[in-house]
Order: C-alpha cells, then structure tokens, then sequence
C-alpha cells in the first residue's frame, strides 16, 4: 500500500522532510505499527519516533488513536499547542 | 454567522469586532491571547496544516454552534511568526444571553489547544529554540466539556 | 491598572481596548452588553446613583483584583438614555493566563447584576414603560462566586 | 435623628421625590422600622412600600439589610438591575 505521510513540528524537523511517499510492508496496518516501522527504518526515523507516546497522528484529516488503521493520507506529529 | 480565519497576517482585534458585531448581540464574550515575552522570548512561530487547522477551527465553531445558542461566531488563529505583545488567537461569541457567549468562548479557547492541528515554536533573545511542550492543565480543562 | 467608569456618553469598545491593550498581556477576557431591541424596545434608561454606583464598581474591581492574577482591568458602565444596539456594560480582564482572565471577566459580570446600584428602565414602541426586574437566575450565578 | 433619604428607581417615582430630610420618631432604629413607618405615613408611602421583602437599602453607602440600623444617609431602592 503506498501512503503519503506528512510530519509536522519538532517530527517534521528529526525526519528533515515535510512529507514522502512510502511503500511499507503489508504487515504494518496501524498507525502503532508504521509509527514502530518508521523508528526501525533509519536513524531519522529512530529520532522523530523514539517515544511513539508522544506521536499523534490523522488519516484522511481525522485525528486518530494509534490503533487506527493506515490510510492513504497520514500525518504523524507531536501533541499539538495552539491557542 | 460563524467566521472562521486561519492567517499569518496581523489580527485586527478592533476590526474583527466590527465585522462580528454587526447585528448588535445582546452579548459578547471576547477572548485575546497575546505572545508573551516574560521569559526572554524573541519570536514565537506557529506551523500549521495548510488544510486542517482551518477544518479543525471550523468543526470546533460548529460544535459551539449546537451546544450553545449563539448568534456569532468569529474564530481568528494566526500562524507563521510573531512579535511579543502580538494577538495569537482571537475568539468572539455573541448571544442574547450572556451565560451562553461566555460559555462558549472558554470552550473554543480550551479545545483549541488540545484538538486543533497548531505547534508552537519558540525562538529565545540567547539563541535557543524549543517547541512548547503542551502543559497538563489543558487536557484537563479541555475534558471538562466532554 | 485598575479602570473604572460610569458614564452617559457611548462606550467605545475599540478605544477602551487600545488603552486597556497598552501592556501586551498574555490573555484577555473581555464582555460586551448591548440593548437588545427583541421584544419591541424603544429604549433604554439606566438610574445611577451619583456617588455609589461609580464605588460599587470600584469595590468590584478590586475584589476581583485580589482574588485572581489580574495585569489590568477596565470597568465601564454606561448610564442614561440609550438606543438598542447600543453597549451598556464593557468588562475587560487580563492577566498572563487565560483562566484568570475568564474567570474575573464572568465573576464581575455576575455581580455587577447583584451589588452596584443600577436600575433598568424600558420604553416600548408602543410608549409602555417598565422598571427591569431582576431575574431569579442572576442572584444564583452572582451566589456561586461567594 | 434628622436623616436625609434618598430614593431610586420605582421607590423615587412612586414616592414623587427624589429624596427628603425627615424626622421619624424616636421607636423607628431599624431600615425595617424606617420602611414600615414611610409606608404608613402617607399614600405615596403607602404605594412605593406595600411590600418592603422588595425594598433594599444603603445607609452612609454600604448596602444594609432590613434590620441594620439606621443612620445619617440612607438610601431606599428596588433590587438592582444593572450589566
């Protein structure tokens, strides 16, 4: 499945892009899981995801819990501080 | 009405009362927040999602529409970077009765620090940079409209 | 900075805000109460008492002032002859955190209801005059604040 | 005791004045006597104090409750409307 993921603040700046389009294995079918997938990749990914319970995340532009399936259009990105 | 602004332009508080107050609401509730330069803070920046932070701002306005009887509603983030002193957020509520402005006001203003995709960057007078960890009285607050 | 005024002439929400703004604070609340010409109203009439209501302001204020952080507050209420649409009651509260700023704002407006000597005349389009009465809902929300 | 009242409101309307300098008898110490002898005094008492559970009360500027003795300055009104 080929997902177009997009990071924001501090994980956009550790993975030192904005967004890619990635193929993961087909055993990655939550957020949880590509979240882990990503840590394991690289060491950019090691550094955005080294504490995955500080990563939030939208599919298709809802907010989602790391249990969520993957969709075709995720963002991964820390606890948000608007306001 | 319901009016919904994502911008980096300044915020123009006494415009944006203007265009919101047009109907002459019995009451309005107005809350400003404002960058804060107490610890040495040079600029504050905001990323945002170029689609959903407004998506986010207007889900949170309609919210507020159903739960409470309003006959205004103006929503203004600003994102991109700032000055100390600067208006960051702007949220007008008006009803006829003052209990319902009032009521949704601090509900825009607590959801929207924990529901609505905006990250704060501060930049110090020494130098250093640091994203604002989210502090845990907002989750707190935010729940208590759950 | 404590500002408290009672006056005939129209309140300017704008300029009250430009003074009130002066220092930059972290978060303001604000409350704007109009006339509202719902039922037929023709106009307004606010009975003052020369002396005390301006005191009873005042006092407010800096009960407000001790009980939250507050960096500023403006209290002005407008007395006379007025026209629907038109402001009565402007309150505006800052302080560096936004739960102080909320607070203080609903607090003032609560008991300006209750405690400063205020009267409320309405002339009707169709020439009825009546003197406001309270609303048994203002003394149980100026209550929870005791 | 000399007192100067002052009247507001409806209390001012009804009573036809905005305000007086009396001399009420010597067994009138309280708001309460204060308004049950107003009320009996003449009809324009009689209307602007049939029910005193309405009336409220200042004396020297603080607002008093009906038993508060009474004092120089006083001031007699309904219930407050103000915001």
């Amino acid at each position: 499945m080929t997902l177009t993921i997009s990071y924001f603040a501090w994980v956009r700046e550790r993975m030192g892009v904005a967004g890619e389009v990635i193929d993961p294995p087909a055993d990655v079918t939550t957020i949880a899981d590509l979240v882990g997938w990503l840590a394991a990749r690289d060491d950019r990914g090691a550094l955005a995801f080294a504490e995955p319970g500080r990563i939030r995340a939208a599919v298709g532009g809802t907010m989602v819990g790391p249990e969520a399936a993957i969709g075709d259009e995720i963002a991964l990105f820390p606890p948000v501080t608007g306001g | 009405m319901i009016r919904v602004a994502v911008q980096t332009d300044a915020i123009n508080v006494a415009a944006e009362l203007d265009i919101h107050d047009a109907g002459g609401h019995g009451a309005s509730a107005i809350f400003v927040g404002r960058v804060r330069g107490d610890d040495g803070l040079a600029e504050l920046f905001l990323e945002h999602h170029p689609a959903l932070t407004e998506a986010g701002l207007a889900e949170l306005a309609h919210v507020a529409a159903d739960r409470w009887s309003l006959s205004a509603l103006t929503l203004v983030h600003r994102v991109g970077g700032m000055a100390t002193g600067e208006t960051i957020v702007l949220v007008l509520a008006s009803s006829a009765h003052r209990a319902e402005a009032l009521a949704a006001t601090e509900f825009l203003i607590d959801r929207l620090k924990t529901d609505v995709m905006l990250w704060k960057r501060e930049t110090f007078a020494d130098g250093r940079v640091a994203w604002v960890e989210p502090r845990d009285g907002d989750h707190g607050r935010a729940e208590r409209w759950d």
